[in-house]
């Protein structure tokens, strides 16, 4: 078996802006492996966005490497970074505001293939149509504009865009939480017979625990720019190490009358990027927190799952 | 009963025609209750929650029939300036979903909260700011007494739904209408919330109708679920019996179709098509075009079958 | 879908906008007379419906020339400015709007910087100064104007490309390695197309009013040109003799104004709601 | 807060910079004044002289940092035409003029703001259509004509109002009218348009379900959002009458500083000029400097965010 | 009163006024607002660079040679003055009147003189000094009396009222000119109490003004500046003011109407004409025809009528009033027929396109229309004109030599000859050949040795008959070979007043002195 598909190493994010530096992403290394799903999970603000940009050549990271099949994505000039952008591609969350209102489906979907090839009008015509039929749209759907079509259908349109150029890694960021129950399961199933069928592999931006659970086979449990937890989904999902993974599942509203909620589990509210804690940055809501973790960062131990806490291994509930 | 609805119909006159956000629905809140009204968007379940204080959007949303009694009361032919004086905020209150959006962000958080304290004739002058401390105390809002000159944007998520509970509960209304309170906070912060909600009604008694598309929030917060669909509701019964023995097929396929965590890993099975449109809705069952046991009769309208124990689904299947 | 498009149109001002459109692109055939044809013996011949006649139907001015032919061939220079003004003003404003909305960095810097110069610097005495550098005339009142609204156009161009920068099918078309000349001519142009439109229009009537206080301060459109301005200016030394001199420019002007304002604020309800604070 | 504040009089400092420079350069090229100082009859020797005295032989560039040298310690040279100091001579009218265009910014408000917010509260109403005709007059008609028929009407027919003057109450009327009404229109939509999107937020509906009098939500709670985008573009309107006083001042034979400029163009008064549109620069600057720091005041988030 | 211009023959210069001295006049009382529609700059003569200064320092300082409401010349501060011969070079030699006294109380001596006579010829201070250049020597004999050296001849001294104004020199050496500018004093009949400018100044009736007849009748005088027409019409009519300057000429007539009102229209010190390249024989207007096509194609006294309401008065080379005027010199009639036959004759039988040029400003009233009547004129005869309008300080360079060279086609130009008038600046300045750096021709279209030598002769000579036979002599050739341009006509300029209001206008300051106003008692 080959290396990583994708592999992020101590990828740092900065900003400043006029109120100080936000530390959106610290030090953060993942892997990720050819035809598996990883899931970034993690609180609004977490930082899973700016890594997914980052991953997407939309932002530069302000330390870290990314590198994709052993090559360093920030360095990727010309030729190569076309070659990068042929791919790996991209399904956002608000399917309104990632169709240009102004362009036909036909058109939105061929726009990655014209990017990189030159195929004739009725080459072009033909693959769009495919790519409409894998999402279960009609052919026809290419003739119309994104406002003639409802948000799951749009959501699907943006798939198949992406899909048009056959990439290789596809980011997903929060695909199906602008959609309503229903119409996400029908997503999160095309999702699934897609990778299936074209071996694809997929990085999804999360913040629903079950679907994650659901659609994952590893998982990245992020708080505040740093990895908390990370790990194949079922092993961190049965055992999770890190505290904040735990209040995070325990805070979860099952649908299910007899099941009680633990409000302990997470104590107060999430720092700001602005001014993150030192030491661990969970610490000051931890239940656990012990003197070390206010002073020094804890190291990722473990393998494959991997948690950055002071507390024993052995010791940890 | 504490609330009672009649088969309430409003109406949105919209450019394009006629949109009958809510056709028929019927409910009762009891005292100490909490009602959950489950559905999608656009399934009037919001709707539903605004008639009740007769917030329609200006111009075009009109309540066309039915009735709504609070206490025996009748509130559908009350005169707007009688509402504001007597209901709104008096005896039903209201929690809206984005707590970053429902505060003014220019006055600050005494102002806000004493409002409708001074509207009322709740308290006034001196007493104003003591009666502002004590709703904010029980909210739980950290030292409430020195932050009343804060403003919105200095306090955290969970603090600003606090802060709108404390809006809301400050004239101890009788019913308190919570619009997805919890949907724009995240899973840690939601936990507190729905916390709070729970110590609220335990300290005033007051009756509850949670308006959620979260099936989870429903189930850790309600006695009682009704579950919409297009503008009606399609069952209706006691909380465990919705997510035991779920009767009408839209709650089935809706229960069927989230991820639930610990379960196995499999394919979800998903509810195919789309929700029909309101503006000319289909005659019959509404969501026959999408139901897996679809039969003839579905073209017309569906009774509602009484499954006992308050349960009760509006299905051909059950009628049968 | 047609009828949806052309619901609540303005078509008493579109009817304005199109008879001075008619007039300024109708030329000398249209004119009942030579617009400079002096006729002493008609000075202060008063409008047909006082005691003129319906040969002169606005009446004459202090030379006697056919006001209404004046008022027929100002519209004429301010269809002409207007279009130039705009036509430079929006592309100049829309090109560096775009470029520093979409690159940011020192180019938006300068930008900004400009625009703040810019707006520093009374337009009025700019307009002034300028006019008295160069020749006064029609070209000098385009320039003065277009150094004066460029900024206008760049801000609002540029905050519309910051917003639609945000958008996800400008990054996606970023991740899929669209060209940055491509996205500019299919993702961003045609969405600022609109909002140009809208602009373009609200800004006839700032034009011809600009045009007018210029004339006004004698550094506007030089004779033999007419403008609607110039007629106004002229005509305040008559205006206990001759009411009608200044009343019927003055009237042309509003009523042009106020039809392009009114169409204009359609038009953005109906394209740009967004812009509604403009 | 104090940083930004430097910051932002950086900025305006470099405005006001770069504006002089183009001012310099612009009037510079607008035509030698000797020709106008001078009497026909002047022999050729006496003109290069007075060019010589006024430094106007040098290079441009020369000229430009000899008066930037001088304007940073306040002196900008003497008028040609006044024999005095251009600064003495700006300042004095300065006053006149700032408080002509406050009272025109005044008018403006005192009209946009009922006008918007009846306009939003009925919208659709024939309030709301009225009011925004008669707002989108004040942009239909160039001021000087507005100004014009306002002293035909309220000064010669009724006799209501004085046509000119500077000093009394009275007197500021007809001047502020024509000044003031242009910027309604705008400042309408501005208010009207702020307050839809007000009444249609979330914590006006919350105020609402919560039983609040209709009169204070408009007036009290939804106002003083709706405020914040028109003060933002107070700095923008300021500046707008300064600009329409160089026309309206010469209606109403105001002593103000455009008057004093426009004839200054005329008589290519370089002093003059330099130190009057310096001087509205400066104004303009300051007064977005003013609101800047004002916002502060009607919106907590900006007084914490800085 | 107008009337009374009308009647104006050719100017008897020299009168002597008897004065009484005998009993002191009563104190004035009582306020006065007037309107004038331009504003003085500056207030001290010596700093003055436009005409329009007079309008204010006008009435607080005083020369020694004036003119009469009738446009006589009296002898004011100058007792009696006269030219003489010493040794082949001119001497004006000047006795002062006694008894005259500065607003500060100083008593005028020839000091005084002397020291203004330093003034304007200190290029740092006036930018008249040209109109001293003649002079050699200024030679104080005792107080009160005092000669000018001429080096040459120079008419113009004598012209322009001996050009001195009476400068207060003691006070001026303790206070400074910077403060003279803010408090100046004179020997006038008004007193400086306060300024501001764009706005008014206010002035108080001189108690111990030296001249007991002729001097104000109110106390206060305040003057209000209002440019634009219709507010100083509306000041007047709301009774804000009770005298105005510049009644529009389109509202002269409803002036005239009005119950107790009085007005009057005075002629201005301004002489229109149009002027053309004569001096280029590629110029259309080489050829002495065509400039006399022009001059018949041209209804002057129609466009006084039509245009300017009547408030023009037409002149021929000379303004009546003017020295040197000519009542036999008669305009080239209005004859579009002849001029259509002078233009074949010049070898133009369809006429031709020339550009002409017109002022926009409006210097002098409805000036731009009165431009567009001269080039419809021309047109409708075959001098076709494309009209190109000028902004004034467009204007202003556009003729002058050293800057523009020669103007293809024809524009409409002005020079005023003063009042009562004397044609020699004007003339040296455009109908003399252009001589590089030595001020002739300064803005000349015209070339021709005779009528130079006849200029300079001119400009040197200071015999008022011998220059009045003079200037009839240049007058007449000028005309006949359309010199210097066409000269078309003067305005006239209306004041209005209430008749609670004593006015009698005096030719200082443009008519706009205030020497003989009151209230009625």
């Amino acid at each position: 078996m080959s290396g990583p598909m994708l592999e992020l190493d101590g990828v740092t994010k900065h900003y400043t802006t006029r109120r100080g530096v936000v530390r959106a992403v610290e030090s953060v290394s993942l892997a990720v492996q050819p035809r598996s799903t990883m899931a970034l999970v993690g609180e609004s603000g977490c930082g899973k966005t700016t890594l997914a940009r980052m991953i997407l050549q939309l932002e530069r990271p302000t330390a870290g490497a990314i590198r994709f099949e052993g090559q360093d994505v920030a360095a990727m000039r010309g030729a190569a970074l076309q070659a990068y952008r042929r791919e790996v591609m991209a399904v956002f969350q608000d399917p309104y505001s990632s169709l240009n209102p102004r362009l036909r489906v036909g058109t939105i979907i061929a726009e990655p293939v014209l990017a990189h090839e030159r195929p004739s009008r009725a080459e072009l015509d033909k693959r769009v149509a495919e790519v409409l039929d894998v999402v279960g749209l009609p052919a026809t759907a290419a003739r119309l504009y994104p406002h003639e079509f409802s948000g799951g259908q749009r959501q699907r349109i943006a798939i198949a865009r992406a899909l048009a150029l056959r990439p290789r890694l596809m980011v997903l960021d929060e695909p199906v939480s602008a959609l309503d129950v229903s119409i996400r399961a029908q997503i999160l199933n095309l999702l699934a017979d897609i990778q299936a069928e074209y071996g694809l592999t997929y990085l999804i931006i999360a913040h629903d625990l079950a679907l994650v659970e659901h659609f994952s086979s590893d998982v990245a449990v992020i708080y505040l720019g740093c990895v908390a937890e990370t790990g194949p989904t079922e092993q961190v999902f049965a055992q999770p190490r890190h505290p904040y993974t735990q209040a995070l599942l325990a805070a979860v509203p099952l649908p299910d009358p007899d099941h009680v909620l633990s409000e302990a589990a997470a104590l107060g509210e999430i720092a700001s990027a602005l001014d993150p804690p030192a030491g661990c940055r969970f610490h000051p809501r931890c239940p656990h927190a012990m003197d070390i973790c206010r002073t020094t960062r804890p190291l990722a131990a473990g393998s494959p799952h991997i948690t950055a806490c002071h507390l024993p291994r052995t010791s940890l509930p | 009963m504490l609330l009672s609805v009649r088969n309430l119909q409003t109406h949105l006159h919209l450019r394009r025609g006629l949109l009958r956000a809510v056709d028929g629905v019927s409910l009762e809140v009891a005292e100490g209750e909490t009602l959950g009204l489950v559905g999608e968007s656009g399934s009037g379940k919001t709707m539903t929650g605004l008639s009740l204080l007769r917030l329609l959007p200006k111009g075009s949303g009109r309540i066309a029939g039915g009735s709504i009694q609070l206490d025996g009361q009748e509130l559908t032919t009350l005169s707007e300036a009688q509402l504001a004086r007597d209901i709104r905020g008096r005896r039903i209150a209201m929690i809206m979903q984005d707590p970053m959006t429902s505060l003014n962000p220019v006055f600050s958080i005494g102002d806000q909260v004493g409002s409708p304290l001074r509207n009322h004739d709740i308290a006034r002058g001196t007493a104003l700011r003591g009666a502002v401390v004590d709703v904010l105390r029980r909210v739980r809002l950290p030292s409430p007494g020195e932050r009343l000159g804060d403003y919105p944007h200095q306090f955290s998520g969970g603090q600003r739904q606090r802060i709108v509970a404390a809006m809301a509960i400050g004239c101890t209304p009788r019913l308190l209408v919570a619009d997805e309170p919890t949907t724009a906070l995240d899973v840690t912060i939601q936990v507190q919330i729905i916390n709070l909600l729970r110590t609220i009604q335990d300290d005033t008694g007051a009756g509850i109708i949670l308006i959620t598309h979260d099936l989870g929030v429903a189930a850790s917060l309600c006695r009682r679920i009704a579950v919409m669909y297009a503008g009606q509701i399609v069952e209706t019964g006691p909380v465990r019996a919705i997510y035991r023995s779920p009767s009408h097929p839209y709650t089935q396929a809706l229960l069927a179709a989230i991820p639930r965590l610990g379960a196995k890993r499999g394919r979800l099975t998903a509810i195919a098509g789309q929700p029909p449109s309101l503006i000319d809705p289909p005659t019959g069952c509404r969501f026959a075009a999408r139901c897996p046991s679809r039969m003839a009769k579905c073209a017309e309208a569906p009774p509602v079958v009484d499954l006992g124990d308050g349960h009760s689904a509006s299905c051909w299947k059950l009628a049968s | 879908m047609r009828a949806e498009m052309f619901r609540g149109v303005p078509w008493l001002a579109l009817l304005v906008l199109a008879a001075v459109g008619i007039c300024a692109a109708g030329g000398e055939a249209l004119l009942p007379f030579e617009p400079g044809e002096l006729d002493l013996g008609a000075a202060f011949k008063p409008p047909a419906w006082i005691s003129g006649d319906w040969a002169s139907p606005l009446g004459a001015d202090n030379l006697g020339r056919d006001i209404l032919s004046r008022i027929m061939a100002g519209s004429r220079v301010s269809v002409i400015v207007a279009f130039y003004a705009i036509l430079f003003s929006g592309g100049i404003g829309a090109v560096a709007g775009m470029v520093a909305g979409y690159f940011g960095g020192w180019v938006d810097t300068v930008l900004m910087r400009l625009i703040e110069i810019q707006q520093s610097v009374p337009a009025i005495a700019l307009a002034l100064i300028l006019a008295a550098a160069l020749e006064p005339g029609l070209p000098t009142v385009v320039l003065v104007i277009v150094l004066t609204y460029w900024a206008w156009y760049a801000r609002i161009i540029r905050g519309e490309i910051m917003a639609l920068k945000g958008r996800d099918y400008i990054a996606f078309a970023r991740v899929a390695g669209v060209g940055t000349a491509r996205i500019f001519l299919r993702h961003l142009l045609p969405n600022i197309f609109n909002t140009l439109v809208v602009l373009a229009t609200l800004q006839v009537g700032q034009v011809i009013l600009f045009e007018a206080s210029l004339s006004f301060l004698g550094l506007g459109i030089q004779q033999p040109d007419i403008s609607w301005g110039l007629m106004l200016a002229d005509a305040r030394q008559y205006i206990t003799n001759a009411w009608w001199a200044i009343t019927m420019p003055g009237i042309a002007i509003m009523l042009t104004c106020l039809a392009s304002n009114i169409f204009g604020d359609w038009l953005r309800d109906r394209l740009d709601p967004h812009l509604r604070q403009l | 807060m104090l940083r930004l504040f430097g910051r932002r009089l950086l900025q305006g400092l470099f405005s006001i910079i770069g504006a002089s420079i183009i001012i310099f350069v612009i009037s510079r090229l607008s035509g030698d004044p000797i020709v106008m100082m001078l009497p026909n009859d002047a022999p050729l020797s006496a003109i290069e002289e007075m060019r010589r005295t006024l430094g106007l032989d040098r290079p441009l560039w020369a000229q430009y940092l000899i008066f930037i040298q001088h304007a940073l310690v306040g002196d900008f040279g003497n008028s040609y035409r006044w024999k005095m100091p251009a600064l003495q001579l700006i300042m004095d009218r300065l006053p006149a003029t700032i408080e002509l265009a406050v009272c025109g910014l005044l008018f403006s408000v005192a009209v946009a703001v009922p006008v918007g917010v009846m306009s939003a509260v009925n919208r659709g109403g024939w309030v709301d259509r009225v009011g925004r005709v008669f707002a989108m007059l004040g942009q239909a008609m160039p001021a000087f004509w507005v100004g014009l028929l306002l002293i035909l009407l309220f000064a010669i027919q009724l006799n209501w109002l004085p046509a000119f003057g500077y000093g009394s109450a009275s007197q500021f009327v007809l001047p502020a009218i024509s000044l003031g009404w242009y910027p309604v229109a705008a400042q309408t939509r501005i208010v009207r348009s702020a307050m839809l999107d007000v009444l249609d937020s979330d914590h006006i509906r919350l105020s609402r379900a919560l039983g609040t009098p209709e009169r204070l939500i408009v007036w009290k709670y939804a106002l003083r959002n709706a405020a914040i985008p028109l003060l933002t573009m107070l700095g923008v309107y300021f500046a707008a009458m300064l600009g329409g006083a160089f026309v309206v001042e010469t209606i109403f034979a105001w002593p103000g500083v455009g008057r004093t400029v426009v004839e200054a163009v005329f008589a290519r008064d370089f002093p003059v000029v330099q130190a009057g549109v310096m001087f509205t620069s400066i104004l303009f600057v300051a007064s977005n400097l003013l609101v800047d720091l004002s916002y502060g005041l009607v919106d907590p988030r900006i007084r914490d965010a800085r | 009163m107008a009337q009374s211009l009308q009647r104006i023959a050719a100017a008897a210069v020299f009168s002597l006024p008897f004065l009484a001295h005998a009993q002191a006049p009563k104190p004035a009382t009582g306020s006065l607002a007037v309107a004038f529609g331009a504003e003085a700059t500056v207030l001290d003569p010596t700093h003055s660079s436009a005409g329009v200064d007079q309008y204010f320092f006008g009435q607080m300082f005083e020369q020694l040679v004036r003119t009469g409401p009738d446009l006589k010349r009296l002898n004011w501060l100058a007792e009696t003055w006269s030219v003489q011969d010493a040794g082949g070079k001119p001497v004006i030699d000047i006795h002062l009147r006694k008894g005259v006294k500065f607003h500060n109380g100083d008593p005028l001596t020839s000091e005084d003189f002397e020291y203004a006579f330093k003034r304007q010829s200190d290029k740092k201070i006036s930018i008249w000094t040209h109109l001293q250049a003649a002079v050699e020597r200024f030679e104080i004999v005792d107080p009160l009396h005092f000669r000018l050296h001429f080096k040459e001849g120079d008419g113009s001294y004598v012209a322009s009222d001996l050009t001195l104004w009476a400068m207060p020199k003691r006070y001026m050496e303790k206070v400074g000119d910077e403060a003279f500018e803010r408090a100046p004093v004179g020997t006038g009949p008004w007193k400086f109490v306060s300024r501001s400018v764009k706005e008014e100044i206010r002035f108080e009736a001189f108690d111990d003004y030296w001249n007991a007849e002729q001097r104000p009748h109110v106390k206060n005088l305040t003057i209000k500046v209002i440019p634009e027409d219709l507010t100083r019409v509306a000041a007047f009519k709301t009774g804000a003011v009770d005298w105005i300057d510049a009644v529009p000429p389109a509202m002269t007539e409803e002036f005239k109407k009005l119950p107790g009102v009085v007005t009057a229209s005075y002629v201005a010190p301004n002489n229109m004409y149009i002027t053309m390249d004569s001096v280029t024989p590629e110029s259309k207007f080489y050829d002495v025809r065509v400039r006399q096509a022009l001059a018949h194609a041209i209804n002057v006294d129609a466009i006084i009528k039509g245009v300017l309401f009547g408030q023009g008065q037409r002149y021929v080379e000379v303004g009546i009033g003017e020295l040197g005027y000519d009542p036999d010199l008669k305009p080239y009639p209005y004859d579009p027929k002849k001029a259509r036959e002078l233009l074949k004759a010049a070898g133009y039988p369809n006429g031709f396109d020339t550009p002409c040029y017109n002022l926009t400003t409006p210097r002098e009233p409805y000036q731009k229309e009165v431009g567009e009547a001269y080039f419809a004129y021309a047109s409708a005869v075959g001098i076709r004109c494309k009209v190109v309008g000028m902004e004034y300080g467009t204007w202003i360079s556009f003729g002058r030599r050293e800057r523009q060279g020669y103007v293809d086609g024809l524009y409409s130009n002005m020079w005023g000859h003063g009042l009562p008038g004397d044609p020699g600046t004007p003339w040296a300045g455009h109908l003399h050949s252009y001589v590089p750096g030595k001020g002739w021709g300064a803005t000349s279209t015209y070339s021709d040795p005779e009528m130079d030598a006849l200029v300079e002769d001119l400009k040197r000579e200071m015999d008022i008959p011998k220059r009045e036979a003079l200037i009839k002599k240049i007058a007449r050739i000028k005309h006949e070979r359309v010199a210097g341009g066409l000269t078309t006509y003067r305005p006239l300029v209306t004041f209005a007043w209430r008749d609670k209001v004593t006015f009698k206008p005096w030719p200082m300051a443009f008519w706009r002195s205030m020497q003989e106003i009151g209230l009625k008692q």
